[in-house]
């Protein structure tokens, strides 16, 4: 011990490692969520950015209602809907490059849908006849993922791997208010932050987690305010204000493919409809706070906002719901087609190659499938 | 097990008949999870039981597997007896560091002084046309982690008392809760409801002399069925209804196969690396030279689960498991 | 579709969810480490707490520079040393109450040795005659945790239950500052602000995990600034100022005691040998950086306060290094003892009641073990 | 296999070689874990590549296993072939999660539209003296996955050869690394390293007549070594190296069955669930009329892995392989 001997060494002073990395003040979201509609802010707004969101707002909640009946006509297995949160969804689709690539969870086949998807290949998992339907690559949207926020690390991992390849690509990743209690959400913030990479992380706070409400899944001040714990700034944004999602995403997205790195934002929604077509939201939930909702409906604040300024009219209303009805109609068409099965596919894509335990389990089905034809032929 | 009394219930009800009369028994019991709470869990098992011993006892948890699991863990470790409800079978692998590294060893590591009496609620299987990561069937992971028990419930009866056996163990219990009998029903009574067997005893719900199919939990109606439809074909199966692969009844197993020569093992978990390779090897071990032909297995593919309007030719039925009776190298016939 | 209809009822306003949950400022670390020795603050703090640190940690330094002799000697098959670190380590055992709970790390035996456990017990894990080599109960320090970060949930799952039983437990869990990157230290911090859970988070920050850096590990302005996140307070410390340690804890502790729920507290300290005695320290970092932190060393700076003060003379330093002296000399002595071990401790407490299949295989062991000694009695 | 310019090189250096020699081959090739760029890993497999190829090719991330198999799965998907390694094979378990529901399942998923070229190394196994989390045999977890290849070598050349042909794979590879195997030398050339074998086959280490000893990784050299000690009582043992788990070699393994007749599967994971069962279910399905005595299994017990102290009692060792051996119910002696 060689401690006393130092002693004249010793001068009061912080520890040596220590230097504040950042300012976190600029880190922190704003008090109130960011809003557009309905403020001054709406002036600078592009109009025909306004009325495109206006447009794939109007034929979302419509391809909402349109999944929702396919459920009652046994036509999907589940739907989630996002009905009330049409805002987020469009805003995140409108606001990537075609080079761009977004996360869907297992509740934006809508936010996939206005990217460009074809809205019975995103409603393949749903209907239940493979998992994901559609390449990914085609449109760059990840598969739908249902295990909760474990997507997040693969927009990470990609944001990433574009970026050390050079490529001008953004991640936008999407998250509900439950998924960012795993553990997945946490290490896919930190990764982003740390690598700096190219992401955006789009929580849509819609109050609830199946029956959970926001209180219990998390006492911090907003969702957003995670964001500072990572060193990444966090941004609060009006979940159905489609203009302000927009804005504020288009921001992210800018500051990521400026080399800026990653961004939190959460947006403040409400999910409308019950969780999916088999839950039964009246067991904790009031019809009141439902309703307290509806005055604030992401359509509802376009078209004021859009006829105030003269910028819609009864006609182009009609237009809109018109295309929206177009395309509900052929969804409903298409989708009351059976699906064409082969269950031979169970045994593809499970290996580059099938192995020899796969090819004999595949001849045993095969033989089965035959025996069951020959039986009906007779 | 019918009495005077007794009534149709449900699997799912007797399920939560065994954690509310656990709960209204010790205090100690408490039950944690997703959605458990105000909704009663996405299945309903858990329905009532907030608002009878309120949320302390019954918690809606945030959402986070491990954290349930790892919290559960905190409070067994202060003296508590814990109940958590993975939603689905898949969403229990967040929280498999916590169930294999603390819940399983945790009693070993402390030579006993803190003993895990945990029971990891996890409903698993398919046919009930899930979509992608709501069907796995995961006992194998389960079975290969010492320092867990694991059973599985085939009957309304069994649920209950397996429930309550899980929960009165010092020792940590997956309950694989089969989903497609959750509306499965049974006349029970649950004023009266059984006995409560302690975890480990396998039970012979058929008796047969042709061969034994060895099954469990969602397998089990599938394989009565089978063993009727076999009455056709001239042989009389016996079937054996696990009940509890952890501990493993070697001895009710063994006997049952020496005494027909013959045996399949029957369950929808993946075949390779699955629990019918155990079962079949300590089967064949025990039982050799009375064996008229090898042990075979009849599990799902080796793939991912399949979609839903492919998942009927995954799950092994009763053809399946008839072709494979057939192949027992019969001498004489079929 | 009525929303039309609705039009008149709009009024611009925020969503309906939306109320500023709490005010963060007051989660927000400072922007300056806490620190107590050769600062004003030093003045008011309790002359025999100072003089209690004090020996604690000469012991603790002797302590551990004993453990790390003794992988040399053979005797511990493993020693990850706090060596630098003793001031967190001492100030953690000391803040709490006799009824509390410590988490300790695989990192943290002297903590868990400050607080009573005796050394050799403490290091049975590192000998490796047991996993645990202490009843956990009888002291309350749960068993040293290797997995890193998955003591965390355990501890606030304790608290929580403690709290639920109406006793008045503080639950302190120890981690380092690569464990925050883990989901289970998200996931610990969220339960136990949702649940407002009596636990302190103590994570101490000594620059590195394993080889890896703290500008590797997060972006954050400081680790402390993850608790805003959760919705705690969120505290920074010089963890070489064993008083400010104490203070920061000590306050954190009756703030949970007192039903305000955790905090999260970061403590910047240094790690100054290497990550265990297997490890090679010089293959990522050079040795100007550690001897940077000679000069602020727990012991000095703690010495230098008392003797200015008055509080210490070369009799009292004498006193102390003789009295950790002889501890270490117990240490040395009875850990030179072979433990005793019986093999058929393999098959106990694995299950309550051994299984049949653990019965056949005890049997089995039990044979082999008596043809051995037969082996060699021939 | 021996060349003239052969020099002894650890099985460690020769994992090294084979990440260097891909790296090098292949821009799409991108190490990440703890500690394995400035470090080298913490048993030095690593060594050397942050240096040669920038810490963009080789980097330490921040530590969180479930975040490093996440965002490898995202690197696969632009493309990029990442080789993830988990420090131990207990810590594997943060990350069983994407594993499972992500690495395995998304070429299936997406009907082959997103492969996941993607190698996890996993140091594996005891023997080392190491303190609990620290010798997990975890094979039994992954052999349970379709989807997942397993392979896990017992020479230096095959450590050089497997980690290869994973990486070069267009699916996910687990590569299990015997730990206590790191430091075993052997004559082999990196210069002229042997051929890359693709992934699945089994290999006879060892050609006899009496029995087959089925084993792989770290059991190899024992078995290796029983063998050796097996003449003295007469019995000519052949061993097989199974060297792939998923695929599993049926062709190779029945083959040398059905020419002995009888069969010891021996690893060091625990018995109970563990990859014994499925081997001897599948050997004696195959080979049943051949087989003179049940397929007989040495495993580690069904325990928690021991203390280091303890550890030598647990490992199957020689003398319980001959035990098992001396069981295959010879008619005449020994
Ligand atoms: C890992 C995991 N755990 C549990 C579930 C079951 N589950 C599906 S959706 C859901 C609630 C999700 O809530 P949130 O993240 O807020 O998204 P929202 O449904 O509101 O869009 C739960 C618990 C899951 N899919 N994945
Ligand atoms: C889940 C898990 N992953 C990896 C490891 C291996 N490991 C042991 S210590 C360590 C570094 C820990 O760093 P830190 O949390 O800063 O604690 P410190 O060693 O500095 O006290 C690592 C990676 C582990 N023990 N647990
Ligand atoms: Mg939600
Ligand atoms: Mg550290």
């Amino acid at each position: 011990m060689t401690v006393m001997e130092q002693r004249d060494a010793y001068r009061p002073t912080p520890p040596p490692a220590w230097q504040p990395r950042t300012d976190p003040a600029p880190l922190l979201p704003d008090a109130e969520p960011f809003r557009v509609l309905g403020t001054d802010a709406a002036a600078k707004a592009d109009a025909r950015l306004l009325h495109q969101l206006y447009a794939e707002v109007v034929r979302g909640r419509r391809y909402n209602a349109q999944a929702t009946a396919l459920t009652k006509q046994g036509r999907l297995a589940v739907y989630p809907s996002s009905t009330g949160q049409e805002a987020c969804e469009v805003a995140a689709a409108l606001v990537l490059e075609e080079r761009d690539w977004l996360f869907p969870s297992y509740r934006d086949t809508l936010a996939a849908v206005a990217r460009g998807l074809d809205p019975v290949q995103a409603l393949t998992l749903l209907r239940g006849d493979w998992h994901t339907g559609y390449d990914p690559r085609e449109h760059r949207v990840a598969p739908l993922c249902t295990p909760l926020a474990t997507q997040l690390p693969h927009a990470v991992g990609l944001a990433h791997a574009a970026r050390l390849k050079g490529d001008d690509v953004v991640a936008l990743a999407m998250v509900g208010d439950g998924g960012t209690s795993e553990g997945d959400f946490h290490e896919a913030l930190n990764f982003a932050a740390v690598w700096q990479a190219p992401v955006v992380f789009l929580v849509q706070n819609n109050g609830f987690a199946i029956s959970v409400p926001l209180a219990k899944q998390t006492a911090a001040p907003s969702l957003a305010h995670k964001a500072v714990g990572y060193g990444m700034p966090g941004r609060l944004v009006d979940g159905n204000d489609a203009a302000a999602v927009h804005e504020v995403l288009a921001e992210a997205v800018r500051h990521a493919r400026e080399g800026g790195g990653p961004t939190l934002v959460e947006a403040i929604t409400y999910r409308m409809e019950a969780h999916t077509n088999a839950d039964d939201a009246t067991r904790y939930r009031v019809d009141a706070e439902v309703d307290a909702w509806r005055d604030h409906d992401p359509i509802l604040l376009l078209e004021r906002e859009l006829t105030e300024r003269g910028l819609l009219d009864e006609e182009g209303i009609r237009a809109v719901r018109d295309d929206a009805e177009k395309m509900a109609a052929d969804l409903r068409e298409r989708m009351n087609q059976d699906p064409v099965l082969d269950p031979m596919d169970l045994f593809r894509d499970v290996y580059a190659e099938q192995t020899t335990q796969l090819r004999e389990q595949a001849a045993q089905l095969r033989a089965e499938l035959d025996a069951e034809a020959d039986g009906a032929d007779r | 097990m019918t009495t005077v009394a007794a009534k149709p219930a449900t699997m799912a009800q007797a399920f939560g008949r065994a954690l509310r009369d656990a709960m209204a028994a010790d205090p100690s019991v408490h039950v944690l999870g997703e959605d458990v709470g105000t909704l009663g869990g996405v299945f309903r098992v858990t329905d009532g039981l907030a608002k009878e011993f309120g949320d302390a006892r019954c918690t809606d948890t945030p959402l986070a597997e491990a954290g349930i699991l790892g919290t559960a863990v905190g409070m067994a470790m202060y003296g508590l007896r814990p109940v958590v409800e993975m939603q689905f079978d898949a969403f229990a692998y967040p929280g498999f560091e916590q169930l294999i590294s603390h819940v399983a060893k945790m009693r070993n590591r402390t030579r006993g002084a803190m003993p895990m009496p945990l029971t990891v609620r996890v409903p698993y299987g398919g046919g009930i046309g899930g979509v992608e990561h709501h069907s796995d069937s995961s006992e194998a992971y389960y079975m290969a982690t010492p320092g867990l028990h694991v059973v599985t419930p085939a009957t309304v009866a069994d649920a209950y008392g397996m429930m309550r056996a899980a929960i009165a163990s010092d020792d940590p219990v997956v309950v694989l809760e089969p989903k497609r009998l959750y509306w499965s029903k049974d006349s029970w009574n649950p004023e009266h409801p059984t006995d409560v067997e302690p975890i480990g005893r396998a039970v012979v719900r058929r008796p047969g002399s042709s061969a034994t199919l060895i099954t469990y939990g969602p397998s089990v109606p599938v394989c009565m069925e089978a063993a009727e439809a076999a009455r056709a074909e001239g042989w009389d199966l016996e079937v054996v209804d696990l009940r509890s692969l952890v501990p493993f009844d070697d001895e009710t197993v063994s006997a049952s196969v020496r005494r027909t020569g013959r045996a399949v093992v029957v369950h929808e978990s993946g075949g390779f690396g699955g629990p019918g390779g155990e079962i079949a090897a300590r089967v064949t071990e025990r039982c050799f030279h009375h064996l008229e032909a090898p042990v075979l297995r009849v599990a799902g593919f080796d793939i991912p689960y399949p979609p839903p309007m492919l998942e009927r030719h995954h799950l092994p039925g009763v053809d399946r498991i008839l072709d494979a009776v057939a192949r027992l190298q019969w001498e004489a016939g079929s």
